[in-house]
């Protein structure tokens, strides 16, 4: 048990991996500490000081449990009274800054900043005291997958963060200085103008409204699935709603991609609810396409392979279709019309 | 995939994607990753900033070069040169792995011999790529192991792309980099299922497995399973086939899920083949421009509304899942077809859905015989997983390669000219490549978002090109080449190199296919539309 | 690429450490930094573009528009500030006609604050281009402009 | 070159210097005499000598300290003493050289000291008078003397021979020797030098930095700029001590680009010590390489503060790392261990290394040893530089070396240790001043400003001037720093603004604990001190501000008003037409009236009254409308 740490938190024993944490360790026991900043993909920076904690020792300090990591025997309170006020002092300081017209908001009960008010709560007398950023910024809605509203963006820094570490592209950073600070890309352009590629992996990561989903619909439920576009190969689940995918997230159980995505994979799905769908056979009657049933269709073909059975027939198949497709297509030419002219894009 | 085949015994990537992680040195050839394989970018860029070094080799400046410690910008259809003389180098620097290729390789010697030719001064007179750089190139391959290639359609679309994809297995076996965890050569296959689709015979040459039609045991094995007699002539190739629908000697095409009015090379000639097609059946889930020239036209789902498997570039077989019901009245392809066969009174079409046809599937594909829906379940199987207690197989050629003789083959190689000859009417090259942002065009061109961050098709030129032509950049211009026209706005940008320009072909508004050439690789037939001789005209 | 920058860049290697210093050496060439040139010093650099951004937005000595022929800037030290930097900040800007930070409209003036210029004892100062105009009142910055049209007359 | 040659070498440039036949003029043209006119008075002195065809030398000096006698200029007479004169304009230069250079007279009242042989002149000794009395001068002992750009003045006086003593000394003798001296980092956080410098030789790693931070940025700090201006020198000696003692090779010093006279002096500095073989490689012949390279600060106050500065060195944004984090002395510039110390910690090794670590433990206090050095500002009488033993009290800086509080008015406050430092009132007058007794009293030694006081500054105004600074300076990364401090200032400025509320006083309090308690980096830790300590110490003050409606000190616009005596009114009409706002009314002769409904309180009409009638005051709270 060489990697593992032993350590309380509120009285609780925890028993942590070597390397974690505090906040990791005591979220992965189900105690909550509030924060910000932290995600658990991205390296830690300690700015929104929520995740104070209080460790016990030969001089007691208090420290953020996002950047602090477990050692053996340690004691960690993580709800003083000295905490708590310097805490909550935080959190209205943010709801001041803060569009704080919630239902409106996209991540209304998804959202950090509300998930941390109500467990910290506020002094309403002081938080009546604080003024509310002067001047509203107008909200970026240039690119056609997301938005970025920067009077609910509380300068976490996890979309800087994700766009560099986890995508190396860097299409935003901090910009600016103190107050003035906010999320840009180069020359502070709309985020069409950014080098950024759409792929949404920060709009995933957001933890309040500041980056959202355009036209987000809540899906009922999620299926496993695969990516159809590229070779990658990514798993991702589909979220559905009634007879339609209205969002895509990516699975970070599948090893082809640990849950990123690309903007195909992410924002590419709408094709399937698309209006321009084939919904029924068609057979070509004096040059114009026809609808017809199935069973219509599938004589007229049947009829027709029937009689160019051997080499004067062949199939392409598809590289977008599953494996089971493919098997049965080839079983077909082969098995059926009795020839192997049968191919496929695979060299395109 | 028939240049890997030939020397190392299996046309797939001979490792996991999460492996180019732990490389201590990648090289990128006749790729732009970031556009085409966005997320195995994202693996590549991790294990550089793990410490991996990066050499990509291109002609055009592509994203990933920002990463890259050495970037080598070869001219068009120069790949052959270039790695012949990276491999010189290692073997005159004395870097090769003796080990290795006394124990598992073979056909060195002729090998050895035609690097001969390959003299740094002739390699760089060829590619254009200086010495030093060559030099550099070599040494971090050589001497960084683990070592992995990856390649796609920039080493295959040529005319001697078995050529150079023979090149890079001739380097990984110099350098003893196969057979092992994060060393190999992986060819990024392009579409989702590709690989399924070559898995399962969706080739004229080979049944489920890459078992050949031409060999007996195989076509009796095949005969019994399926209770018919089989040919025993291996089939017409995908360019063949519209040849001989073109010449009438085939009378239908079954048509599933592709768009070569867009997407073949020589599209002008390529759509002529399919008006000439007596009887042509398309089975989409679009009207695309393809679909438009049929006869019957047959609904299919998309991946949403249907089980099944794909099979990715790393030989991962994953499940596919219904999401939603199908559109309309559309059906999946496997139903359709098997209710063809059953019109046609074919026994063995009567599956239940796609988990029976997986069994049958286990039961006739040795890589594929260990996989079930049962432990798909559980997660994804790497093929070759030859058996249900098998745990799948990450990487390829551990104890012994798939050849013949189980050995590792060098194959001797000569410089042959790019695909197309540029001259005084057509003296451009024109080099396709694609978006990040589009696939093909069926599906993207669907998604509106998606037109809006790439709307339209652009002419990549260089600035001194441009500005001989009179060109400026986002103007019109007309692009010809021997077989077609199409006119196209240019942008003006160094990330082409001089002489060449490159453009998609995502937009059926600009078909660039119709510029391309068709002229195929002798041994796969896979066309060169990577080199194209084109002039560029002030509209 | 301008050829200024070209002969900027030439005495660098492009070491991430550089940035700062390449930065300076374009605005001390341009009297600002102008967006292409911030383009090619990332790339320069092999840094992404929105960093060098914003590394550039932080500093205050970076500025991202033509500034003025002429550089005011007026001390907000402790010392001047308890000696009435403030009122010679208000002067200037009605002098000018321009708000803290900006350039009047001929390009001659840009009106700027420092932290502090370190002229404490001789507070409260204000720094015109090179030189440190001492122990300045309303008065003496009124003076200063009426002289200033007396020379152009 | 041997050292025993160069210092040959220079001692004879010196004493040809010391003992020239020709008269010699020391002009002080560091920053703040050329600002004072320095540089014209030079000019004076040459056309005026020129013209009267007296040979002699002039040497551009650095700061003497006292700025308030800038232009300071002092002269020697071959074989007399070195005379100082104050305040001289082109006028007295032009003054002096007639009556003194070329005549007899020494101009006895433009003087203020001398320094050498009294002899005949009826003028007092430099070092006797009370603003230099208390003073005692270590890392200043050159300044005023010597030519900072002139290597072989500094090496004359005892230069370099700290650093060719330390090459032939162990590295851990020399830092034995700091551990000695006691010396605490000069940079404001008091670190014991010794076992930072112990820290960087133990850490294990091949690359190693020497950093120097001379980014001085609080408001009212200027000590770094007068040591760089005036012997730069002694800071790369340090520096390559440094370099040699914790295995370094190469050292940077991070300094302001709004300091361009600090630049051009250390350049200078840095090629004429590589041109004799003093820095660069195989240093005095021992094998040891290192060399030094100026970073200019692109003007960012939270730089100051150390990760932010290694990381603007690295070419990224100026943002603190967050503790826990790895000590710079471990994990520094380039992640690499970095030795960082303030401009003045450098300038003080030679010192210590030469006369050994016991000799500078000899002065100052128990836990704080050496010297002190202050920009002293604001209202006293005596501003510059000064440098006093560790333990001399407030008061005495103050009314001795000070020369007690402008225009007669009374002290109320004392400002130490910048931004992040606290303001202390008149009972903390005998306070001493040393790292810990000023931390004790809720200040700070800060890196060296101290800011006087007097009755016409408003306490609720010196704290909303400090927070508008910090809150502008702030890097913004962090939420309690960036948004607690814009919060406090807006709350501030209602005060002053007189719409304080009744909490505002306990609020400001609870945000500021929390600001200083949960910021992320140590600026952000002080960054309430300035209302901390103003709330602490003149609570009331405050509370005037917002239960009655007044500043005492007259000096929030808001809450004072200005009414005109009638009985001193003569009816000028000045105030009338200097009035902005058309408040005041009344013909001429006839006693004019403040409309107080119109009037902005801009002090115009106080402005223009005439000095011999006064006629109007000032008077704190708001006066009704009909004047009450």
């Amino acid at each position: 048990m060489a990697d593992k740490v032993q350590l309380t938190i509120n009285g609780l024993s925890v028993t942590a991996d070597k390397g974690m944490t505090i906040l990791e360790a005591a979220l992965r026991k189900g105690i909550y500490i509030p924060h910000l900043c932290h995600h658990r993909d991205l390296d830690p920076v300690g700015a929104c000081r929520l995740c104070l904690v209080e460790i016990a020792g030969k001089w007691t300090k208090i420290a953020i449990s996002c950047k602090t990591e477990v050692t053996e025997g340690m004691v960690v309170r993580t709800e003083t009274p000295e905490i708590n006020e310097m805490r909550q002092v935080a959190v209205e300081l943010l709801i001041a800054d803060h569009d704080t017209d919630c239902l409106k908001c996209a991540r209304n009960t998804q959202c950090q900043l509300q998930r941390v008010a109500d467990h910290v709560g506020v002094d309403t007398e002081r938080l009546a005291r604080l003024r509310e950023r002067e001047e509203k910024q107008p909200i970026d809605d240039s690119n056609p997958f997301f938005n970025f509203d920067p009077n609910r963006c509380v300068l976490c820094g996890i979309c800087v963060r994700t766009c560099d570490e986890i995508l190396n592209i860097h299409a935003i950073d901090f910009a600016f200085r103190g107050l003035k600070t906010k999320i840009a890309g180069f020359g502070d352009k709309s985020r069409l103008e950014a080098d950024c590629e759409s792929c949404g992996e920060c709009i995933v990561r957001c933890p309040v409204g500041a980056l959202t989903e355009k036209d987000y619909k809540k899906p009922t439920h999620y299926v496993k699935s695969v990516c159809s576009f590229c070779g990658c190969g990514c798993g991702m689940r589909l979220g559905v709603r009634h007879d339609q995918i209205v969002s895509v997230k990516g699975d970070i159980s599948s090893p082809a991609n640990r849950g990123r995505l690309c903007v195909k994979g992410r924002y590419g799905f709408r094709f399937v609810n698309s209006d321009e769908r084939l919904t029924s056979p068609l057979i070509k009657k004096d040059g114009k396409f026809v609808e017809a049933d199935w069973d219509e269709a599938l004589d007229l073909v049947a009829d027709n392979f029937s009689k160019n059975k051997g080499e004067k027939f062949a199939a392409i198949a598809s590289a977008k279709a599953t494996t089971e497709d493919n098997y049965v297509l080839q079983k077909f030419t082969r098995a059926v019309m009795g020839t192997n002219n049968i191919d496929h894009c695979a060299r395109l | 995939m028939a240049g890997l085949a030939t020397s190392l015994g299996s046309g797939a990537m001979t490792n996991a994607i999460d492996e180019l992680g732990g490389a201590a040195s990648i090289l990128a050839i006749g790729t732009n990753t970031t556009a085409t394989h966005p997320i195995i970018a994202l693996k590549v860029k991790d294990a550089v900033k793990s410490g991996a070094k990066l050499i990509v080799a291109n002609p055009k400046e592509i994203d990933l070069c920002q990463f890259a410690d050495v970037f080598l910008r070869h001219k068009p259809g120069t790949d052959v040169p270039l790695l012949m003389g990276m491999s010189k180098v290692i073997l005159d620097e004395g870097l090769e792995d003796k080990d290795f290729i006394a124990s598992r390789c073979e056909d060195f010697d002729a090998f050895k011999e035609s690097l001969a030719a390959f003299d740094l001064d002739t390699v760089e007179k060829i590619t254009g790529v200086p010495q030093d750089k060559i030099v550099e190139a070599a040494k971090i391959y050589a001497e960084q192991s683990p070592a992995s290639i990856i390649y796609c359609m920039g080493i295959t679309q040529h005319v001697h792309g078995t050529d150079n994809v023979l090149a890079i297995s001739n380097l990984a076996l110099l350098t003893g980099n196969l057979g092992k965890e994060s060393a190999g050569v992986n060819p990024l296959r392009g579409q989702n299922n590709v690989q399924g689709a070559c898995d399962m015979g969706s080739l004229p040459n080979v049944y489920p497995g890459y078992q050949a039609v031409t060999v007996p045991d195989n076509k009796a094995k095949f005969e019994k399973a399926w209770g018919v007699e089989l040919s025993d002539q291996a089939g017409l190739t995908h360019t063949r086939i519209f040849d001989a629908c073109h010449d009438g000697n085939i009378k239908s095409l079954y048509l599933v899920g592709e768009n070569p009015v867009l997407s073949e090379a020589d599209a002008g000639h390529a759509t002529d083949c399919l008006k000439k097609t007596d009887f042509l059946v398309v089975q989409d889930i679009f009207l695309n421009e393809t679909a438009e020239l049929a006869d019957v036209v047959l609904p299919a789902t998309t991946f949403a509304e249907k089980d099944g498997t794909f099979t990715n570039t790393e030989r991962r077989v994953q499940r596919v899942r219904k999401a939603i019901e199908p559109v309309g009245n559309s059906k999946p392809d496997w139903w359709i077809t098997c209710e063809l066969a059953k019109r046609l009174e074919a026994k063995g079409f009567d599956f239940e859905g796609p988990e029976a046809i997986m069994d049958e599937i286990a039961s006739v594909t040795p890589s594929y015989s260990g996989i079930s829906y049962a432990r798909l379940e559980k997660g994804t199987l790497q093929w070759p997983c030859p058996a249900d207690d098998h745990p799948g197989t990450p990487f390829l050629h551990g104890e012994k390669f798939g050849t013949d003789t189980g050995k590792g083959k060098f194959k001797p190689l000569e410089y042959r000219k790019p695909g197309e000859d540029i001259d005084s009417e057509y003296p451009l090259i024109l080099t396709t490549d694609r978006s990040l942002y589009h696939y093909h065009s069926t599906m993207t061109r669907r998604v509106y978002g998606l037109n809006v961050l790439d709307k339209e098709e652009l002419l990549n030129i260089h600035p001194q090109d441009a500005s001989g032509l009179g060109v400026e950049d986002g103007q019109m211009v007309k692009v010809a080449s021997r077989r077609g026209v199409v006119e196209v706005k240019a942008k003006v940008t160094d990330n082409c190199p001089e002489g060449t320009v490159s453009m998609t072909f995502h937009f059926s508004e600009t078909p660039t296919n119709l510029l391309t050439c068709c002229e195929l690789d002798p041994v796969s037939s896979t066309p060169g539309t990577k080199v194209c001789a084109v002039r560029v005209e002030n509209l | 690429m301008d050829e200024r920058l070209e002969n900027i860049l030439s005495s660098y290697n492009g070491n991430n450490n550089e940035v700062i210093p390449i930065l300076q050496a374009v605005q001390h060439e341009f009297g600002y930094l102008p967006e292409p040139e911030m383009s090619e010093v990332a790339r320069f650099t092999g840094l992404p573009k929105s960093r060098i951004y914003g590394v550039a937005t932080f500093f205050e000595q970076f500025k991202f528009t033509p500034q003025g022929k002429n550089l005011v800037v007026v001390c907000r030290g402790t010392a001047c500030h308890v000696r009435g930097a403030k009122r010679i900040l208000e002067e200037f800007e009605e002098r000018l006609d321009i708000k803290e930070g900006e350039t009047t409209e001929d390009l001659e003036y840009t009106l700027g604050t420092a932290a502090c210029i370190g002229c404490c004892a001789l507070a409260p100062c204000v720094m015109i281009n090179d030189d440190v105009e001492a122990k300045l009142t309303p008065k003496k910055v009124a003076d200063y402009f009426s002289k200033e049209t007396a020379d152009e007359v | 070159m041997k050292f025993s040659e160069i210092k040959k070498r220079a001692d004879e440039e010196w004493n040809q210097l010391q003992q020239s036949s020709d008269p010699t003029i020391f002009i002080g043209a560091a920053t703040c005499g050329r600002s004072a006119g320095a540089l014209k008075t030079k000019k004076t002195f040459e056309e005026e000598l020129g013209q009267r065809g007296i040979s002699a030398n002039i040497v551009e000096v650095g700061c003497l300290g006292p700025c308030w006698a800038e232009p300071l200029i002092s002269i020697q007479k071959p074989g007399g003493p070195n005379v100082f004169y104050k305040n001289v304009t082109p006028k007295k230069a032009t003054e002096l050289v007639e009556k003194f250079i070329a005549g007899d007279d020494p101009l006895p009242d433009s003087a203020l000291g001398l320094v050498g042989d009294k002899g005949k002149y009826d003028i007092p000794v430099l070092w006797d008078l009370p603003s230099f009395k208390s003073q005692q001068r270590i890392l200043f002992r050159n300044f005023g003397f010597i030519d900072p750009t002139n290597i072989n003045h500094y090496i004359a006086n005892d230069g370099y021979s700290g650093l060719e003593k330390a090459l032939s000394m162990k590295q851990t003798d020399v830092i034995e020797e700091l551990k000695t001296s006691g010396l605490r980092g000069r940079g404001g956080g008091g670190f014991p030098a010794g076992r930072k410098w112990e820290a960087g030789f133990q850490a294990k790693e091949k690359e190693k930095y020497v950093v120097c931070n001379a980014d001085e940025g609080d408001p009212g700090a200027f000590m770094d700029r007068s040591v760089l201006e005036g012997e730069p020198h002694s800071v790369l000696e340090g520096m390559i001590i440094a370099g040699y003692t914790i295995g370094a090779q190469k050292g940077y010093i991070y300094v302001r680009a709004e300091y361009p006279l600090a630049v051009r002096r250390l350049q200078d500095a840095i090629q004429k010590a590589t041109d004799m073989g003093l820095l660069g490689k195989n240093i005095l012949g021992t094998g040891f390489d290192f060399e030094i390279e100026l970073f200019q600060g692109a003007g960012a106050f939270v730089c100051g503060e150390s990760t932010a500065l290694t990381l603007s060195m690295e070419g990224k944004r100026g943002m603190p790392k967050a503790s826990p984090r790895p000590r710079t002395t471990e994990e520094g510039l380039f992640d690499k261990p970095t030795l960082l110390n303030n401009v003045k910690t450098f300038s003080y090794v030679p010192q210590i290394i030469n006369k050994g670590g016991a000799w500078l433990a000899e002065i100052g206090t128990k836990d704080s040893k050496g010297t002190a050095v202050f920009a002293l500002t604001g209202m006293v009488n005596n501003c510059g530089l000064i440098e006093v033993p560790m333990g001399l009290t407030i008061r005495e800086i103050i009314y001795e070396i000070g020369g007690g509080i402008t225009d007669d008015k009374t002290f109320k406050a004392v400002q130490t240790g910048g931004p992040s430092g606290g303001c202390l009132p008149e009972e903390f007058l005998d306070t001493p001043v040393d790292y810990d007794s000023l931390t004790a009293a809720g200040s700070m030694m800060g890196s060296g400003g101290m800011v006087i006081m007097d009755e016409t500054t408003c306490m609720v105004d010196v704290a909303r001037y400090f927070l508008d600074f910090t809150q502008k300076e702030s890097c913004g990364q962090c939420t309690l720093c960036k948004l607690g401090t814009k919060q406090m200032l807006n709350i501030l400025e209602d005060i002053v603004d007189g719409k304080g509320q009744p909490k505002d006083v306990n609020i400001l309090l609870e945000i500021g604990e929390a600001v200083n308690g949960g910021s992320l980096c140590g600026l952000g830790q002080s960054a309430a001190n300035p209302v901390l300590t103003t709330i602490k110490y003149f609570r009331p003050e405050y509370e005037e501000h917002i239960d009655k409606k007044r500043c005492p000190a007259l000096a929030c616009k808001a809450l004072v008003s200005y009414r005109i005596d009638e009985e001193k009114c003569k009816g000028c009409t000045m105030c009338v037409k200097a009035c902005p706002v058309e408040a005041i009314t009344g013909e001429k002769k006839e006693v004019h009236m403040i409309d107080q409904s119109k009037c902005i309180q801009c002090g115009m009409c106080m402005e223009k009254c005439p000095k011999k009638f006064k006629a109007v005051e000032c008077l704190p709270g708001r006066l009704n409308e009909g004047g009450k």
